[in-house]
């Protein structure tokens, strides 16, 4: 089965991209298939590559980054969303890429089922 | 921060040239960014540009191309309602570059 | 992609306190470009996004409800309400400023079970 | 349909509005819903009612992580993350409380 993701909140600040990397681990361990995972919101500072957790915490970022080399993940960040919070391709981490909402659409319209994970 | 220079007075724009303060539009900044666009502002054009500037102001959005065509056609008659014809007066599209013209923010949520 | 999906937009959230409800707004309509069956429910607080005589001078934010009303122009045209949320605020159909479909909680229920795609933010 | 709740029904009104406007189906309590699970908790009886009309399951290391795996409701279902992907492919939609 073909899942579409939406992550609403940053990193750290709340349990929502916690939550959806495990979700997303278990469908692919399972093997479904993560059509996309679209980040909108606060959700687009998961893909801030100057983020640096304490080495102590899992590193949220890097986390996804992994994932998505590992499985070939599209992991879009909303433009309209990272203009507005000072994401920029500069400062994006591997893996994720920028566009507009209409991925989130589309992916809505292609995967079997899309959840929401936000606060 | 960009700036232009029109009749004495300076407006601020953003790196791609939309003015930033939306209410310090007027005619005259309008003409002058159609003129750095080459656009040659005729009625028609001007019908165009006013019609986006009532629409923002009656809904907050720069209204999308689909949605626009539809209007202007309601508005101004069939032979003006469809894109091609806002692309011969924008050649550079109706949502960047008559948006850009009338003061508008640039359009965000690209398809 | 000629297959039409039931797309529903769950509004539960007050405008302005988060930016929830303007990010909401802004993927409809976006949505409303890809030729699917949208609605749009409020519920909850969600019902304080279509109040009438919002005034955000004060708060020097943009005021966005004149949107709700260009969604007609989109062709959204099914927007829907839950009574007993209205109600629960004191607020009546009169007090919004788009014509809406007011539905209790029940047939609201029933209308999200049919959709493919449920969003809420 | 799948009901997904993440906030503590005993502070927060997504559950009582999930239970309001959902006609059946399951619903999943995660993350700060993990409460609701609870026994002893104020709203206990009002998930017991819930669970004539849905299926009620709660995400266990969600549970774990706020120590409170051992007070679970009777009749409500633990589930890991992989059963979390199984309940969402399993129902035909579902919808978040957020």
């Amino acid at each position: 089965m073909k899942f579409g993701i939406v992550i609403n909140e940053g990193p750290y600040q709340h349990q929502a991209s916690d939550t959806a990397y495990l979700f997303c681990k278990a469908a692919l361990e399972k093997g479904h298939e993560i059509f996309r995972v679209f980040f909108y919101h606060d959700g687009v500072n998961n893909a801030s590559r100057l983020t640096e957790p304490p080495q102590d915490d899992r590193n949220i970022v890097a986390r996804w980054s992994k994932l998505a080399e590992e499985h070939k993940l599209d992991l879009v960040v909303c433009v309209a969303a990272a203009l507005r919070r000072g994401i920029k391709d500069e400062n994006l981490a591997p893996g994720f890429r920028i566009s507009g909402l209409g991925q989130l659409v589309e992916a809505g319209i292609q995967a079997d089922r899309m959840v929401t994970f936000g606060d | 921060m960009a700036s232009i220079e029109v009749g004495g007075k300076s407006y601020e724009t953003d790196e791609e040239g939309y003015l930033v303060n939306l209410a310090e539009w007027n005619p005259d900044v309008g003409n002058y960014i159609a003129k750095e666009e080459k656009v040659d502002m005729t009625d028609n054009h001007w019908e165009v540009v006013n019609f986006l500037r009532e629409y923002y102001d009656e809904y907050q959005i720069a209204p999308a191309v689909r949605v626009l065509t539809k209007a202007i056609g309601k508005k101004f008659g069939a032979e003006k309602g469809n894109s091609q014809y806002l692309y011969d007066l924008f050649p550079y599209g109706p949502a960047k570059q008559a948006c850009k013209i009338a003061g508008l923010p640039k359009p965000t949520g690209c398809v | 992609m000629s297959d039409i999906k039931k797309f529903m937009f769950v509004n539960r959230k007050a405008p302005y306190g988060t930016i929830y409800a303007l990010e909401s707004l802004e993927v409809v309509l976006i949505t409303a470009a890809f030729d699917q069956d949208v609605s749009l429910v409020f519920i909850d607080d969600g019902v304080y996004q279509l109040k009438k005589g919002q005034q955000t001078k004060g708060i020097e934010t943009k005021n966005f409800s004149p949107t709700y009303r260009a969604l007609d122009g989109y062709d959204v045209e099914k927007l829907y309400v839950e009574k007993e949320s209205l109600e629960a605020r004191g607020l009546s159909e009169e007090d919004l400023l788009v014509d809406v479909t007011v539905l209790g909680s029940k047939e609201m229920g029933e209308l999200m079970d049919q959709q493919d795609v449920v969003l809420s933010f | 349909m799948l009901h997904i709740i993440n906030k503590s029904p005993l502070t927060n009104g997504s559950l009582d509005c999930c239970l309001r406007v959902a006609e059946s189906g399951a619903i999943l309590l995660i993350e700060d819903a993990v409460y609701g699970a609870t026994k002893g908790s104020a709203i206990e009886g009002k998930i017991r009612d819930a669970m004539g009309q849905f299926k009620i399951h709660v995400l266990l290391p969600d549970l774990e992580a706020r120590g409170l795996a051992d007070r679970i409701i009777e009749g409500v279902t633990t589930v890991d993350y992989g059963g979390f992907v199984e309940l969402v492919a399993g129902n035909k939609n579902c919808q978040s409380w957020l």
